[in-house]
């Protein structure tokens, strides 16, 4: 099995998936950044969406999977909205989206 | 009528709980009253008990939480009736000792109430499910009547009396569940689980070890009763609990809380775990020896008069452990007895130390600073000296009042069992020890030259008389002729002896 | 088809409830506008759950079904889980109406959230579908972020509501993709399909099978905040309103037991009669899951003891209680799992009543710090009363339906083999709560009375008060027809 | 005649009953109804005496069952033996009625009778007077119930109950400090020997399932005891050393002698009754009625060494003392020492009658002492003196009995001690080992004689020392000297064994007492080994006419001492001085005793031991618990103040605390350290998941 093979085929469509995820984490991980840390969190939605299509494409002949990387789209941005507004009311109530600041309530 | 005296307290308590909270005089009579019903019960068991039996009587059974087989099974032998009689007893004076309890009298004596109601319920209780729920209900009650009547320390105290008891209870609702669940049919009966008991082939297994079910089962009930009797290394409750209390409170926990240990080990880990018991009686044996010594010499050491017949406490429930222990005829029935007139003596010292604090506001043999809390004070009270007097020799164990012949048995049990000798030697300490602290105490605080402070102390007044008769006429009779109580119980104990071997 | 769908979504007749009554709210709010402000809400709230709950007993009564191609079931133990969520969703709104936190806010808004919120735990509760499970859970997800900053202006409340966000949204991500991995694993996003395909293929996914099924419980053990994902139970709780940590503590948690349960009954237990875990083999996933337990309990009490905040302690508190809960996971036979059912039954009622009394007293002193307690048991009996009640039941104290959940939860330990030091631990984590709960009971009553302000209870939250006590009470005296209630639930979906 | 027997012990707890009640509101505080209880156990007793002294037998027993606790016995077995009732473990009480029993009933009513007549003059006016009454009416009943029970169990219960009566009289002044001191040490020394006496106790039940006397004796000689041990040591021999033990506390025998000395800070009457007639000589009485065992487990040797080194030690105390009191209490010591010796050499019948003898004429010689006291209200002989013309009756009455317990013929005391002298020295001589005791014994006897006659001089001859005391001292009223010389008059030989006392010399001899003794050692089965007949008749022999000497010696020395001034005490006193510190010391018992085994013994250990249960028991579990929010920083912080209880601070409290503190630390309100932390739990439980073990 040629290069090419392997990374058109599912293993390909994995790998980007799991380098995305991986992305996805460490993003959420490390970002100082609210939106940063959203970013993250789309990236590992997007590793899931993409694990979905490649799997519905060349394991099962069915279509389940694409439809459920459509819902996850359409939640994802039900979730990005809703992320938005709070980051925005964090923001206007304590001047920064540094993630790591809001820690008020802890121990 | 056995369902009667147990509830009867509970109506009660619902109608204090409707009176009006400015007459604390009624609500006081309505617990009189209510106590007196299962006083007067008591002593209708008393005369109708038959003693020529070891079965259960006054049978009622009903079942409850059919699903787990469940049933409200209450019923009463030789070993619960003088428990029961006890209880009734110390309740009825207890509601005359807290006459003076002024804060929040309703729910003073509704807390009581329901304290006694559950008491007589632990007694009287013959399934493991329904002993067990009130078991656990004394501990509210007893949590608010510590943490809200109390002492100085009171939160303190109720806090570890009530963390105690429960770490207690807990271990016992494990091995009450592993019980239901080894026997076939499940059952938490008592009486079924003692007649199968087939624990003693079974293991059990933790992190692969296979440990013998049956002294599992048995050390973890031990514990649990351990911590209520309660033995050396249990027993750091309890000079907080019983320091702190109000009196009639600590009177009712040393008088009959701490029975429930012994009471439990008797009625549940004897019959139900006869090998295992056999397996334990060599340590219960130590404990017990370590109670009886460690109790004393704590006493020995105390300033404060409630903390020294709390620590006697300790030391004499260790009696109770030895002669449990020796699974023999005089040792058991000397246990039980010792029971029930540790109760009695106990609670006559409480409630007489009770009588001083009351006046003098303090309970100092020897103040923190080193001068005479008391001195001398005996011409000024007679009749508390007397009395006092009485109790102090019933619980040093003076022959002719009634800690003689319990303790007496005990030892006589004991000793008849080769190996529990070297004990009995080191134990019988405790009786010169018991002197020591109990005449040292008396000494320090009634003789000598008169402590000006205290001249003007009044002597008892006929409501504490009133409290105090009944008491002292048991420890005399007791004393002279124990035969009483010993019917009661001899022909149960002789029962679970043959069971045992 | 047509007439398929039809009888289809008439076994869905309460969640169309629900959102018929969605519709309502929305349609009242906008053409009555004094509605945000009055107690219509609360109305049209209960009327939606009285007429939700009538729809359930409806439904439950018909045979057991997997409908719309495998996505719902419907079934006894959905039944139970809709009843729960309706109480919840009542109780919380009932809450909410008439705790001072929340006075400012829209009512009318709250009332649409926690009913959506309801709608989607029912989803949670009755899909088969990983797809449906997702909708549901992100449902609830999405809407809790916004409740929990639902006071808009309090910096608490927003940082509560950005932390459950991140952590929500990461976790249901993770949950995705091990979703993701099983549909390739199995090819198949049902549950019945996928329990089939793993079945017969017992032993061949040594690492991608467990993976994904970590993956799985991480979004499902954040809905129930258990280890290691309860992180930030304690924090969102406490900058949340009070009525909405309330209803967070017992309603997503139920669903999210409910959704833990179906999907792992579903896909890793055929075989329910030996009570083993048949999928990826024995004995790990037994010790895996007593250790999340073990660890759970632990963690939730041993925090909750050092707290100053009741809201807090309490929160750990339910971090425990889960721990609890997942003991009875263990045994895979119908008594533990009712254990679990009726836990979760005793501990709506009891939690929601000791978030109830710290809500009033937090709206009568300004603080939810344990002084601000002090001595208001003998100011407000009935306060003081039930909340003794509450503590005493959730520290598993007898004649109180806690003890009984907690009894049922040991003794399905207790019977099973080799887990004795899981309930050891249990039993002495239960002695640490009380330890904490007593601090509470301590403040009441114990350090003395309170002088002057002697404060009315309202007859709105004495009626709440009582209401959630006698339940309590009466469950740990009298559970027979309870128990019976949990044991058919459970029936069917082993 | 056993019946009366109930009565003889229930007239005086009827009085104490009634004393205690009501004695206050009575005229004359009721002191009549004690006085008339006695009388009539008197009345009552002296037939039963007298039938033994006419008879010289009476053998009557009554028995009920006071305890009875079924035994467990399997239902099989009773159902399959139809006939058969159910067996129990009994706890017989009852009275017997024999030779020793008659006898002592006759002392002990007479000396409590003449007691009771004497306190009504001696504690006239004291506060507290019908109490007085109502303690030695208790004390007689539990005395006179001792000698009439008929097992080991109640004769335990009596003592007990005299115990307490002793303590309460010994501290019947209880404003004195001194008083209430000497109450307490007597109470808790005679229970150290009291604890003991109860294992044997138990022992006894043990090997013969029985207490009773008479069963005890069948049991021995049907040898019930044959092989069994307790302890590893042969049960007999445990058992006996463990009655030994209840005598030496009881009767004050070395080591353990040091409360009774004390004893005297009671009123005298109850120094007379209870510490020198009666309670005391009870120890005595114990081996009587124990001897078959002390026989069998071969005790009496010990025991004949402890008599001696009493006896011995006790004499020389008494030399040094000052007080009259005291010197009669180490007398009693003495006195009680030669009795044990006695029966510990097997001369049971002598020590039998020194008891009887002692208790008459040391009860004569406390009264008198008591008259004394009350005369010149001062009980340091250094201030007594001439009291001779002043007080005649009672002079005469203290010298007969000074004479008795000397050892001068005519005198009872001189019959009986110079047999148990008889019986040491042959035991000795037989047991050349043991030569020890009669020499011990016979410095005793020469000792004694001197310090009785120091005490006699001292307060009735001579110059009076002090005036004042001196002009106001009289003689007693009559109820107070009548007494006095009625016991005088009963130490006279004439009454046990002939006018001169020396045995084959007296005109006509008196045998009643040998007579009912040796019958009553055939009762209990004693078979008394006598050794070989010719050395203990020489030996006899050697004994009467070295006690001769050494009374008279005694006697002499006195006189020149002390009468006649020829020998000078004090230089003596000087040029001995180490000694004479050791002795006024007592030998430092009471030092070893109460400052170091229970200041710095006892006590230290007891308060170490509160606070270890309060410092570290309890901070095993609470100290944790009790401030959380410290956790490990006052862990640390305290960490000084416990370094002994490190071992214990891994204790539940503390981890708990320290284990919320810990994991509180990772609540750290960041939520991406959160994730982080999720992330770490998933890896973990990945990898227990996947490589835990199949």
């Amino acid at each position: 099995m040629s290069f090419l093979d392997w990374a058109t085929g599912l293993h390909g469509y994995l790998f980007v998936g799991t380098i995305l995820a991986t992305l996805g984490i460490i993003a959420v991980v490390y970002r100082r950044n609210s939106i940063g840390v959203l970013l993250g969190i789309e990236l590992l939605l997007n590793a899931a969406s993409i694990n979905f299509i490649s799997f519905s494409k060349f394991r099962t002949a069915a279509i389940d999977g694409q439809i459920f990387a459509l819902f996850i789209i359409i939640i994802a941005a039900a979730e990005a909205a809703v992320a938005l507004a709070i980051i925005l009311r964090l923001y206007r109530l304590r001047e920064t989206i540094d993630a790591g600041e809001a820690n008020l309530m802890r121990n | 009528m056995l369902s009667w005296m147990i509830f009867s307290p509970l109506i009660g308590m619902a109608a204090i709980l409707a009176m009006p909270r400015n007459r604390p005089d009624i609500v006081r009579w309505a617990a009189v009253i209510t106590t007196a019903v299962p006083l007067a019960l008591g002593v209708m068991v008393f005369s109708q008990f038959d003693r020529s039996t070891a079965a259960m009587q006054f049978v009622e059974q009903v079942s409850w939480i059919a699903p787990f087989n469940i049933e409200y099974y209450v019923g009463i032998d030789g070993l619960s009736v003088p428990m029961v009689l006890l209880t009734v007893l110390l309740s009825f004076i207890c509601i005359f000792a807290s006459w003076n309890i002024e804060n929040g009298v309703k729910g003073y004596f509704a807390m009581f109430l329901l304290l006694e109601s559950a008491m007589l319920g632990v007694f009287c209780a013959l399934d493991f499910f329904l002993f067990f729920v009130f078991w656990e209900v004394m501990l509210l009650p007893m949590y608010f009547l510590i943490g809200i009547w109390g002492g100085a320390n009171k939160v303190y105290a109720a806090t570890k009396f009530f963390l105690y008891t429960l770490a207690g209870s807990v271990l016992m609702l494990l091995v009450m569940l592993g019980m239901y669940f080894t026997t076939e049919p499940h059952t938490f009966s008592l009486l079924q689980l003692a007649n199968l008991h087939p624990f003693s082939t079974m293991t059990m297994d933790l992190f692969g070890w296979q440990l013998p079910m049956d002294k599992v089962f048995f050390v973890g009930l031990f514990i649990g009763f351990a911590i209520k009797v309660p033995i050396w290394p249990f027993h750091t409750w309890l000079p907080w609990a019983h320091v702190e209390a109000p009196t009639a409170v600590s009177v009712i926990l040393a008088g009959v809380l701490l029975k429930m240990g012994t009471y439990g080990i008797l009625r549940i880990s004897y019959p139900i775990l006869p090998s295992a018991t056999l397996w334990a009686a060599d340590a219960m044996a130590i404990l017990g020896v370590i109670s009886i010594l460690y109790g004393a010499f704590c006493a020995m050491a105390q300033k404060d008069l409630k903390k020294l017949v709390a620590y006697s406490s300790v030391s004499h429930m260790g009696y109770v452990i030895l002669g449990m222990a020796s699974l023999t005829t005089a040792g058991v029935n000397g246990a039980v007895l010792q029971m029930f007139n540790h109760g009695t003596s106990t609670a006559m010292l409480f409630l007489l130390v009770g009588v001083i604090y009351d006046r003098a506001h303090h309970r100092w043999i020897v103040k923190p600073d080193g001068s005479r809390g008391f001195g001398g004070i005996a011409p000024v009270v007679p009749v508390y000296t007397g009395v006092m007097a009485i109790a102090v020799f019933a619980s040093l164990g003076l022959p002719g009042l009634s800690g003689f012949i319990s303790e007496a048995l005990v030892f006589l049990g004991a000793f008849s069992v080769p190996r529990f000798q070297m004990y009995v030697i080191i134990g019988s300490l405790g009786i010169v020890l018991g002197a020591a602290y109990l005449l040292w105490m008396f000494m320090r605080v009634f003789l000598g030259p008169l402590n000006e402070e205290w001249s003007g102390l009044t002597d008892m007044n006929w409501r504490e008389r009133f409290t105090l008769i009944p008491l002292t006429i048991l420890v005399v009779v007791l004393g002279v002729y124990p035969m009483p109580v010993l019917k009661l119980m001899g022909t149960t104990v002789a029962k679970l002896l043959t069971s045992l071997t | 088809m047509n007439g398929e769908i039809v009888q289809n979504l008439k076994l869905l007749s309460p969640e169309l409830v629900l959102v018929f009554f969605l519709v309502v709210l929305f349609t009242v709010d906008s053409i009555w506008e004094q509605t945000r402000k009055n107690f219509v809400p609360l109305a049209l709230v209960f009327a939606a759950c009285l007429l939700g709950t009538i729809a359930t007993c409806w439904v439950s009564k018909l045979a057991p079904t997997v409908f719309f191609s495998g996505l719902v079931a419907n079934d006894s133990f959905s039944a139970f889980f809709r009843y729960v969520f309706l109480f919840s969703c009542a109780a919380g709104t009932y809450l909410a109406f008439g705790s001072k936190e929340l006075e400012k806010q829209n009512r009318m808004e709250f009332s649409l959230l926690i009913v959506c919120v309801t709608f989607g735990m029912c989803l949670m509760a009755i899909s088969t579908h990983l797809l449906m499970l997702y909708i549901g859970i992100e449902t609830v997800s999405i809407l809790s972020f916004v409740m929990a900053g639902f006071k808009s202006e309090d910096l608490r409340a927003s940082e509560a509501s950005f932390k459950y966000f991140i952590f929500g949204a990461f976790a249901s991500a993770l949950m995705l993709y091990g979703f993701s991995l099983i549909y390739g694993l199995t090819g198949s996003l049902q549950y019945g399909e996928i329990a089939q395909y793993v079945q017969a293929n017992l032993g061949n996914m040594p690492y991608l099978l467990p993976l994904s099924l970590i993956l799985v419980y991480s979004g499902l053990a954040y809905k129930i905040s258990a280890f290691p994902m309860h992180f930030w139970t304690p924090d969102v709780y406490e900058g949340s309103p009070t009525p909405v940590a309330s209803f967070f503590s017992v309603g997503p948690k139920a669903a999210g037991f409910a959704a833990i349960l179906r999907f792992f009954l579903d896909i890793l237990s055929y075989d329910a009669a030996s009570g083993s875990w048949k999928a990826i083999g024995g004995e790990q996933l037994v010790s895996v899951v007593a250790i999340i337990s073990a660890i759970t309990m632990t963690v939730g009490n041993l925090s909750a003891i050092g707290q100053n905040s009741v809201k807090r302690m309490l929160a750990y508190s339910s971090i425990a209680h889960v721990g609890y809960m997942l003991m009875g996971i263990l045994t895979l036979d119908t008594f533990g799992l009712g254990a679990i059912l009726f836990y979760i039954i005793a501990y709506c009622a009891m939690n929601f009543g000791a978030f109830w009394v710290v809500s009033i007293v937090a709206d009568l002193k300004g603080s939810d710090r344990l002084d601000a307690f002090r001595g208001l048991g003998w100011s407000m009996p009935v306060l003081g009363v039930t909340m003794v009640i509450f503590l005493a039941s959730l520290a598993g104290i007898p004649m109180f339906s806690g003890f009984i959940g907690k009894m049922l939860i040991f003794g399905a330990i207790v019977k099973t083999p080799g887990l004795l030091w899981l309930a050891v631990l249990g039993v002495l984590n239960s002695v640490v709560s009380l330890y904490y709960y007593a601090k509470i009971l301590r403040e009441l009553w114990l350090e003395g009375r309170e002088p002057g302000n002697p404060s009315e209870l309202s007859i709105y939250h004495g009626v709440a008060l009582v209401g959630l006590a006698i339940p309590t009470v009466v469950l740990g005296l009298w559970f027979a027809p309870v128990i019976h209630f949990v044991e058919r639930s459970i029936a069917t979906i082993l | 005649m056993v019946q009366n027997c109930i009565w003889i012990f229930s007239l005086p707890l009827i009085a104490f009953v009634l004393q205690a009640s009501l004695g206050k509101k009575l005229p004359r505080q009721g002191d009549f109804i004690s006085v008339i209880a006695l009388l009539g156990s008197f009345l009552l007793a002296l037939p039963i005496f007298l039938q033994v002294v006419s008879t010289g037998n009476i053998s009557e027993a009554m028995s009920f069952t006071w305890i009875s606790l079924p035994l467990p016995i399997p239902d099989s077995f009773l159902t399959s033996h139809p006939g058969i009732s159910s067996p129990t473990f009994n706890l017989d009480i009852g009275i017997l009625l024999n030779n020793p029993t008659a006898i002592m009933l006759g002392m002990v009513t007479f000396c409590c009778f003449l007691i009771h007549l004497f306190s009504t003059g001696y504690m006239k006016g004291e506060d507290r007077y019908h109490m007085f009454f109502a303690y030695i009416s208790l004390f007689s009943a539990a005395m006179l119930g001792l000698v009439v029970s008929d097992n080991l169990f109640t004769f335990f219960m009596c003592w007990e109950v005299m115990g307490v009566c002793s303590y309460a009289l010994i501290g019947f002044y209880y404003k004195k400090p001194s008083a209430i001191n000497a109450s307490i040490k007597a109470f808790m020394t005679t229970r150290v020997g009291d604890t003991c006496f109860f294992l044997g106790l138990m022992g006894l039940y043990i090997v013969f399932g029985t207490s009773n006397f008479s069963e005890i004796y069948q049991g021995l000689q049907g040898g019930f005891a044959e092989g069994k041990t307790i302890l590893g040591v042969s049960a007999l021999s445990f058992i006996g050393f463990m009655i030994m033990m209840g005598t030496i506390g009881k009767s004050a025998q070395f080591p353990l002698q040091i409360w009774l000395p004390d004893a005297m800070e009671g009123p005298t009457p109850v120094s007379a009754l209870i510490h020198a007639a009666t309670m005391v000589s009870g120890g005595v009485f114990l081996l009587i009625r124990t001897f078959p065992i002390l026989e069998a487990g071969h005790v009496l040797p010990i025991i004949a060494y402890v008599g001696a080194i009493t006896a011995f030690l006790a004499a020389m105390v008494a030399v040094v003392q000052t007080d009259i009191k005291k010197v009669l209490a180490y007398s009693t010591i003495s006195q009680l020492g030669y009795m044990v010796m006695g029966i510990g050499v097997g001369a049971f019948a002598a020590a039998f009658l020194h008891l009887i003898t002692h208790a008459l004429f040391k009860a004569c010689l406390f009264l008198c002492s008591g008259s004394v006291i009350h005369a010149v209200h001062t009980q340091d002989m250094r201030e007594m003196g001439a009291l001779r013309t002043k007080m005649p009756l009672t002079f005469i009455s203290m010298l007969i009995a000074t004479l008795a317990i000397s050892g001068v013929p005519f005198f009872s005391g001189f019959v009986s001690k110079d047999r148990i002298l008889g019986g040491a020295l042959a035991y000795g001589m037989e047991h050349q080992v043991h030569a020890l005791i009669p020499i011990l014994g016979f410095a005793a006897a020469l000792l004694t004689a001197f310090y009785m006659f120091r005490l006699i001089y001292m307060t009735f001859c001579g110059p009076a020392k002090d005036e004042h005391k001196h002009t106001h001292a009289h003689e007693m009223p009559w109820n107070m000297v009548l007494p006095t010389l009625l016991l005088s008059g009963l130490s006279l030989s004439i009454w046990f064994a002939g006018p001169t006392g020396i045995h084959g010399l007296d005109p006509f001899e008196v045998h009643w007492f040998d007579n009912a003794v040796a019958a009553a050692q055939t009762q209990a089965g004693i078979a008394l080994h006598h050794g070989d007949e010719h050395i203990a008749h020489s030996a006899h022999g050697i004994a009467l006419v070295l006690s001769l000497i050494l009374a008279t010696a005694g006697i002499l020395l006195a006189t020149f001492t002390y009468l006649k001034h020829l020998i000078s005490a004090d230089a003596w006193k000087s040029r001995l001085a180490p000694l004479y510190n050791v002795l006024v010391h007592k030998y430092y018992f009471d030092e070893l005793y109460i400052n170091v085994i229970i200041q710095r013994g006892l006590l230290v250990w007891n308060n170490l031991l509160a606070r270890f249960d309060d410092r570290v028991v309890d901070r095993i579990l609470v100290d944790g618990w009790k401030d959380i929010s410290m956790g490990i920083k006052a862990f640390i912080g305290k960490f000084d103040d416990l370094v002994v209880d490190r071992i214990f601070v891994d204790g539940t409290g503390y981890v708990t605390a320290a284990g919320g503190w810990i994991l509180r630390r990772f609540q750290t309100g960041r939520v991406q350290q959160y994730v982080i932390l999720s992330l770490i739990g998933f890896t973990v439980a990945f990898i227990c998941l996947v490589a835990g073990p199949k």
